[in-house]
């Protein structure tokens, strides 16, 4: 579903990394690893388009997502080194505000229940910036329990997170992947990814 | 020729207004002839030691 | 799509109310600086009287301007912003929810504070409702060309001032026909002031359907 | 032919063809310049007496209507290599775009000082709030907010298309914030009077003038062309060519 | 300690111009605030003549405000603040060191460009020179003042027009009599200005003691 | 050398932890453990005087750090969850301004040796900008290396690092601790801390 073709990115003027070729089949996890700066994060924003890569070709379902456009983000999650939600919004506005972005339109319950399954009970409608660093990225985490979107792509998910959290996470992604959805993600830590089909792909000689 | 340089009892306006516009023609010009010999020094560095490095492995 | 117009409106409100004090400072700033002014020139009705309709012009081009920086700084610094970018919705639209809600909480009030300032400068009734009219009219069109500029310097350091060169003489000919209005009014009568509204609406609509759209490029560009 | 423009439109290319052009376009800078100079200081001294008498300060109008000229030549250039590299995402069009508006900055200053310095003289002051004047202090401000807004910018492909999207926007702004300095009563403008009118001007002045613009004209070539070199240079150093030109030793 | 000092100066320095427009803007923003105000405001001679003083006094602080924000912000988000303020030598220091790089980079430029700004204007010699006076001491008063403003509300939202709600009325005594000082010159005569150099030149001496150490108290406070 | 007594930290309304007793003495460890938002970042801010706790007292070689001022700063070298590096300096010119804040005077040899051992061999005249976020953390870290503080205090230090880089950290706190010194760290992935002695605080219920 996920095709890289001869994909070449650069940053400044250091070449990352040239004629990357990856397929990614429904159901299939995608592990990018690679020293510090190989060029992870980089990939990762380039699969989203958020990054403009200098050749090649990235294409889902078949079409180039420069052309997709709209449609494609509607079938795709990305989850960056930011968390990506406001501190001035509890946990449940916050929620509510990237769901409904996500085009989804969904009970107050629905959300409560979210959060409490990230872990989050009895914190729902703090502040987040009054939470601690493990609980902020918990919060932005509960959309992935919400999420509908087929391709998952995950940039260090599991920095900041207890054991507890860690576990909830490889869950979800279990989850998604035994449904047949795509998850790409980068992470350090040694996380036993053992759900579905693993790929891995390294970067960096 | 002091005639001319007096410029009329003008000469603080018209070489002033002359005298800028070369100033800052020449400036322009000698300010892209240092960078283009900065940056070739620079290239010339980074490609050293590029080759080097190569060399090393 | 409305549905995305209003979480997005209701949203930056609410933020905006959780600080209290966020809806109010860029009022005390239009306040302020028309207040500096009589101590630098000093306090004679002539003079106060000439120089009125452009101090407030000025005065509302900058509190404008300055609470432009948080349009989209505070999205962007903690990652929203690139999540709403990659949503299915038009960007366009959320772009235009934004600048309405900077607009309802820094073009609004200064609307509403006018007939205060009109005292302190001494100028006649009249001239003061061509003021208001004019400020409604136009602080829109500020918030909406600012939107670009804002989007632009997203993220750069020292934007606040970078925003504040861009965009200030893109702002002229809203101060131009804002202020002279105000001054036709006061002088002449308030049947004249009629052409300037009308270049004044006929900026805001045409920045109504351009800005928002060149504001979305930008981002797009800004967030890469 | 398409063929043929693309060939052109890559760095790669353009840097030895620029790299030609360069002392061409001084060459002919320095003919024109000289003669326009010469022109406009031995053979137009016939103004001088006579009715219409000419104080001598009227030689600065062979620095300030070029300058002044060719500062609003290069915007439109600037900001049509801009759009062009906005369009069709060519690289080169982004830093000829680059390359033009500093010297456009720098004619758009003289036109502003050369113009203060006649104002002086013939005026009694050296500014005043008249509405070319002010336009031409725009223009100004234009130029920087462009040239600061790139280099604010690190990553250049943001710089390039943030910078050309403003320069866009500038030009779409330019008229109207023009028009409305021009007319601040939209009640009168039907009067606005045509200030100047190349035909009324003396032939020997005007060739000096003209002689003066092409030679601003050439330089603006030459400059420009010997800036896009270097950033060329500068963006391109991964690629192979930069490193064979570098050993190669090219001295152009 | 004059090696930390030393190398916080050069530091901020190289910092400012590594990105070359920096130095700039804040000039740049000056012109035009003041190249503004004659749009708004009309091109009479005389009107612009009493204007200019307080134009160019009201323009400089707000120039002087809205670089303010950067003094401190930048090393809070990165955290670079945080490891300053654990170090071991006077932090007052620290802080001076701050406010002295900001202050050349913001401050002395404008005092610089004050002779074409009294050209705009129409001021006569004598004003320009008193002018260029008031700002050079003016100038550094308004920075070592606008560092409290900075550190107290740092890390804040809206943070920027909050400040200038904090430090625009401490800035008033600087803007009556640096404004008050160029009326003098341009409409009484050069001397009669001595009272008024003395007093911005008591206001400098006793900012230059408290203010670094008022900041650095601030510091501590906004980062806890 | 670093006592807590009945310590007693809350945020907002919340009660993180009271009558906390800690003692670490030279050449020991002390690895902080807990939830997310079980006050473990609060703990450390606290121990460097960086927040003010409700009640009890903080006491460095017998004083009460309130009591020291700046020359506990001398002996602390803090370590937070931002890297404290400016995006627009190199490397060099980074570590230079953090050393001199440290009060040391060092040679620029020393600096470029000490990037170099942290794994920053030809990105030192970089702006730390154009680095990754891992690379980033390695200049913060190469502070580390040339810190003759005997107290440091690092707060998640091994985020984002690839697995050599946390080899090197781990050698480095293990040098410390051989040497006499004293780490105060959290950490919420598997790192073996093996060095010296290690003592262990567990926060939350
Ligand atoms: C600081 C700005 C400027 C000043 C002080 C200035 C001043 C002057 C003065 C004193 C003259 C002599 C003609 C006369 O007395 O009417 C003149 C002529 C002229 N200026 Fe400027 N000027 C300025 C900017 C510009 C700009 C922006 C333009 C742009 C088109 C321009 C174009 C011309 C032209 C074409 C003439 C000759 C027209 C004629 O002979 O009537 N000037 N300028
Ligand atoms: N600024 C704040 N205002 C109010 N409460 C806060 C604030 N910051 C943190 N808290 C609360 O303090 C508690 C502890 O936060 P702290 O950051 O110390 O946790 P932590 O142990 O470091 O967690 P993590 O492992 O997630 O980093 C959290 O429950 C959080 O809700
Ligand atoms: N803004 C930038 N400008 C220039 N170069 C950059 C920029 N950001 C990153 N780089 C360079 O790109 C390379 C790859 O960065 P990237 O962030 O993709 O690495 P990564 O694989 O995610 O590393 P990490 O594991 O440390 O997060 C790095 O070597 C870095 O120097
Ligand atoms: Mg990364
Ligand atoms: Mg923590």
């Amino acid at each position: 579903m996920l095709e890289v073709v001869q994909l070449e990115c650069r940053r400044g003027d250091r070449l990352l990394f040239s004629a990357l070729d990856v397929e990614v089949g429904g159901g299939t996890l995608l592990h990018v690893r690679g020293r510090n700066g190989s060029g992870k994060t980089t990939l990762l924003r380039a699969l989203c388009g958020l990054f403009t890569p200098e050749r090649g070709e990235i294409r889902w379902r078949g079409t180039p997502i420069a052309e997709l456009g709209d449609e494609y983000h509607r079938d795709l999650l990305y989850f960056g080194h930011l968390n990506g939600i406001k501190g001035d919004l509890t946990g449940v506005e916050n929620l509510r505000v990237t769901t409904t972005l996500d085009g989804e339109r969904l009970d107050e319950q629905v959300l409560w229940a979210a959060l409490a399954r990230i872990g989050l009970q009895g914190f729902e409608d703090l502040p987040t910036r009054m939470l601690s660093q493990g609980q902020k990225k918990r919060v932005a985490l509960a959309r992935l329990v919400l999420s509908r979107a087929p391709l998952w792509v995950l940039d260090e998910p599991f920095t900041a997170l207890d054991t507890a959290a860690v576990a909830l996470l490889e869950t979800l992604i279990a989850e998604h992947v035994a449904g047949g959805g795509i998850v790409v993600l980068t992470t350090h830590q040694d996380v036993p990814l053992t759900s579905g089909q693993v790929a891995r792909l390294d970067l960096g000689s | 020729m002091s005639d001319f340089f007096a410029q009329g009892g003008y000469a603080f306006f018209v070489w002033g207004a002359y005298g800028m516009t070369a100033l800052l023609l020449v400036i322009e010009v000698l300010q892209l002839r240092a960078r283009q010999r900065t940056i070739r020094a620079r290239l010339g560095r980074l490609m050293r030691i590029r080759d080097a490095g190569a060399n090393d492995q | 799509m409305l549905r995305l117009f209003w979480c997005i409106l209701s949203r930056d409100l609410t933020l905006a109310l959780r600080r209290g004090t966020d809806v109010l400072t860029s009022l005390f700033f239009f306040v302020i600086v028309v207040s500096l002014f009589p101590l630098g020139v000093g306090t004679e009705r002539e003079v106060l009287q000439t120089l009125g309709p452009g101090v407030v012009w000025v005065a509302a081009l900058l509190a404008s301007m300055l609470a432009l920086e948080r349009l989209f700084a505070a999205d962007h610094v903690d990652g929203t912003l690139e999540q709403m970018l990659l949503t299915d919705q038009p960007r366009a639209l959320l772009v235009l929810a934004k600048i309405t809600a900077h607009w309802l909480l820094t073009g609004l009030p200064l609307v509403l504070i006018a007939p205060l300032v009109g005292m302190q400068y001494h100028l006649a009734g009249a001239a003061v409702g061509v003021m208001m009219l004019t400020l409604l009219i136009g602080t829109p069109v500020l918030s909406l060309l600012g939107a670009i500029g804002a989007a632009l310097t997203l993220g750069l350091r020292g934007g606040g001032i970078l925003l504040a060169l861009l965009i200030l003489p893109l702002y002229i000919p809203v101060l131009v026909y804002g202020a002279g209005a105000i001054d036709v009014a006061a002088t002449v009568s308030v049947a004249d002031t009629r052409p300037y509204f009308e270049l004044l609406g006929a900026f805001l609509l045409v920045t109504l359907v351009f800005a928002p759209v060149a504001a979305a490029a930008a981002l797009k560009i800004s967030l890469e | 032919m398409a063929l043929n423009w693309f060939k052109f439109a890559s760095p790669a290319s353009f840097y030895p063809i620029a790299g030609r052009l360069v002392p061409a376009f001084w060459i002919i800078t320095l003919v024109l310049l000289g003669l326009g100079l010469y022109w406009g200081f031995f053979e137009t001294a016939d103004r001088l007496g006579g009715s219409n008498a000419q104080k001598e300060y009227y030689r600065i109008i062979f620095i300030h209507v070029p300058a002044a000229w060719m500062s609003m030549w290069l915007y439109v250039v600037m900001v049509g290599w801009a759009a062009i590299g906005l369009v069709f995402n060519t690289r080169l069009s982004f830093m000829m775009a680059n390359a033009v508006a500093p010297t456009g900055a720098i004619f758009t200053f003289l036109a502003l000082w050369t113009g203060a310095f006649w104002g002086r003289p013939s005026w009694g002051t050296y500014w005043d709030w008249d509405p070319r004047l002010t336009s031409e202090l725009v223009l100004f401000f234009l130029y920087i907010g462009y040239i600061a807004l790139h280099s604010a910018i690190d990553d250049v492909r943001r710089a390039d298309r943030a910078a050309a999207l403003l320069a866009i926007v500038g030009l779409i702004m330019v008229p109207v914030i023009f028009w409305s300095i021009n007319c601040p009563d939209p009640n009168q403008c039907a009067a606005l009077h045509q200030r100047s009118d190349l035909t009324q001007i003396d032939g020997n002045i005007l060739f000096a003038m003209l002689a003066m613009t092409f030679g601003f004209w050439t330089y603006s070539f030459a400059t420009s062309f010997m800036r896009l070199r270097g950033i060329i240079l500068q963006r391109e150093s991964e690629n192979a060519w930069v490193r064979d030109l570098l050993d190669t030793g090219d001295k152009a």
